[in-house]
């Protein structure tokens, strides 16, 4: 094994409303193993404290759009994670 | 025209906004904070939102039914703590005629419901309150009920 | 209540009057004097009315619509000369969902059109005018047409 | 034939609209032989001056609900004779 730094990126996750009550944080920054999915930022929130009690497949928006779990995901991007819409 | 509001909406002006004297029918939904929800009475709601992707989404429900329906639409969704009767969405389309306004109108309201980023939590008269999850088994209470403190 | 007026309507004071702590969506319909009709321009409409049986015939729909969509519902419509923006029907209708409310105000604004003896000369800009028939063929220019002299 | 009276029925017709107009008048008595239906006004009404532009069977009101053109009509009845309904 070499100490070469090996290529990871750099996201914003946006929680919100009951999933940023479980996780205690309506915001944090993210890094990941390159390339990475939105599936990949769900698993790594996922293994931090709280995140047992997200979805395995929440809703999710990449940079204001919803997008499926197998959206790249690149540096600087901001994902949300989304729990069910009730407007209206 | 932003569609989220802190303040109350005034569905006067929001159908003001949509009359046009090409236009015969406006028509206009108001949803308001019912007193009782899946058996249990409501005091009031808190709705927050993504703001900036809501903004955008609901750009976008707006631009599709002015394009399919040849509407004119106007759209506000409030924010914030509200009372029981307070109103939460108010949706006015505006077209030639009467079933152009009314599909428009509908179409409206539901995609706001189906795709822009806002949730709600009830306070109940007991004091509890829960995230609304409209996904959720009709009739059971929401699952992440818990006790919570009143701030001011 | 009686529905016909000679005066103008105020649609959110019909809104206001079935609003309820237990009813969350109030669905309503405004119909507006347009600018054109089957190719021509309109300058105002008059709208008249067999008053008595107009009275009675709304008074049969609101409680048809009531009932069977467990709403709350208020109807006004204008008689009189009416110029082009003004409103000539407002419906409001108030339930605990939106689907009710949408199906009952809907449901009313057709009834109204199809049953309630009310009827509508439009006035020209060229001058002339013309009893309205819904029944005659689409796009057709109304066969009563006449020259008639304005009063005052 | 003999002078003894014919038993009759005397309604109150009302004409709105169009009719109004091709009538010359909005409100009339009539006198018809009993029995007599809704169709026997509108007979009545249809041989009088202008009455040729009434349909054969227009929409009717007998106080104040419509009613098909073989309703009967008795001695005070107020008959409505109503063009195609345009309000909203």
């Amino acid at each position: 094994m070499t100490h070469t730094a090996a290529p990871t990126v750099s996201v914003h996750v946006m929680l919100f409303a009951r999933y940023a009550e479980i996780m205690g944080a309506d915001a944090l920054a993210l890094e990941l193993p390159a390339p990475a999915t939105v599936a990949h930022v769900v698993a790594a929130l996922r293994a931090r404290p709280g995140g047992a009690g997200l979805p395995v497949r929440p809703l999710c928006a990449v940079n204001l759009v919803q997008v499926p779990p197998e959206h790249p995901v690149a540096s600087g991007d901001e994902i949300a994670i989304l729990p069910p819409m009730a407007g209206g | 025209m932003a569609a989220l509001t802190r303040t109350p909406i005034d569905p006067a002006a929001l159908t003001a906004r949509v009359q046009a004297p090409s236009r015969g029918g406006v028509a206009s939904f108001v949803g308001l904070v019912r007193d009782h929800h899946a058996g249990l009475a409501v005091a009031r709601l808190e709705y927050s939102a993504y703001d900036a992707m809501a903004e955008a989404e609901c750009a976008r429900i707006v631009a599709e039914a002015e394009q399919r329906w040849t509407a004119g639409i106007a759209l506000a969704h409030r924010v914030g703590m509200l009372e029981v009767g307070e109103a939460a969405i108010c949706v006015a389309a505006a077209a030639a005629h009467r079933d152009a306004a009314f599909a428009a109108c509908r179409f409206v309201v539901d995609e706001v419901k189906r795709r822009v980023p806002i949730w709600k939590r009830e306070v109940y008269a007991d004091g509890t309150d829960a995230w609304v999850d409209p996904t959720a088994v009709e009739g059971a209470r929401p699952a992440a009920m818990h006790e919570r403190q009143e701030a001011g």
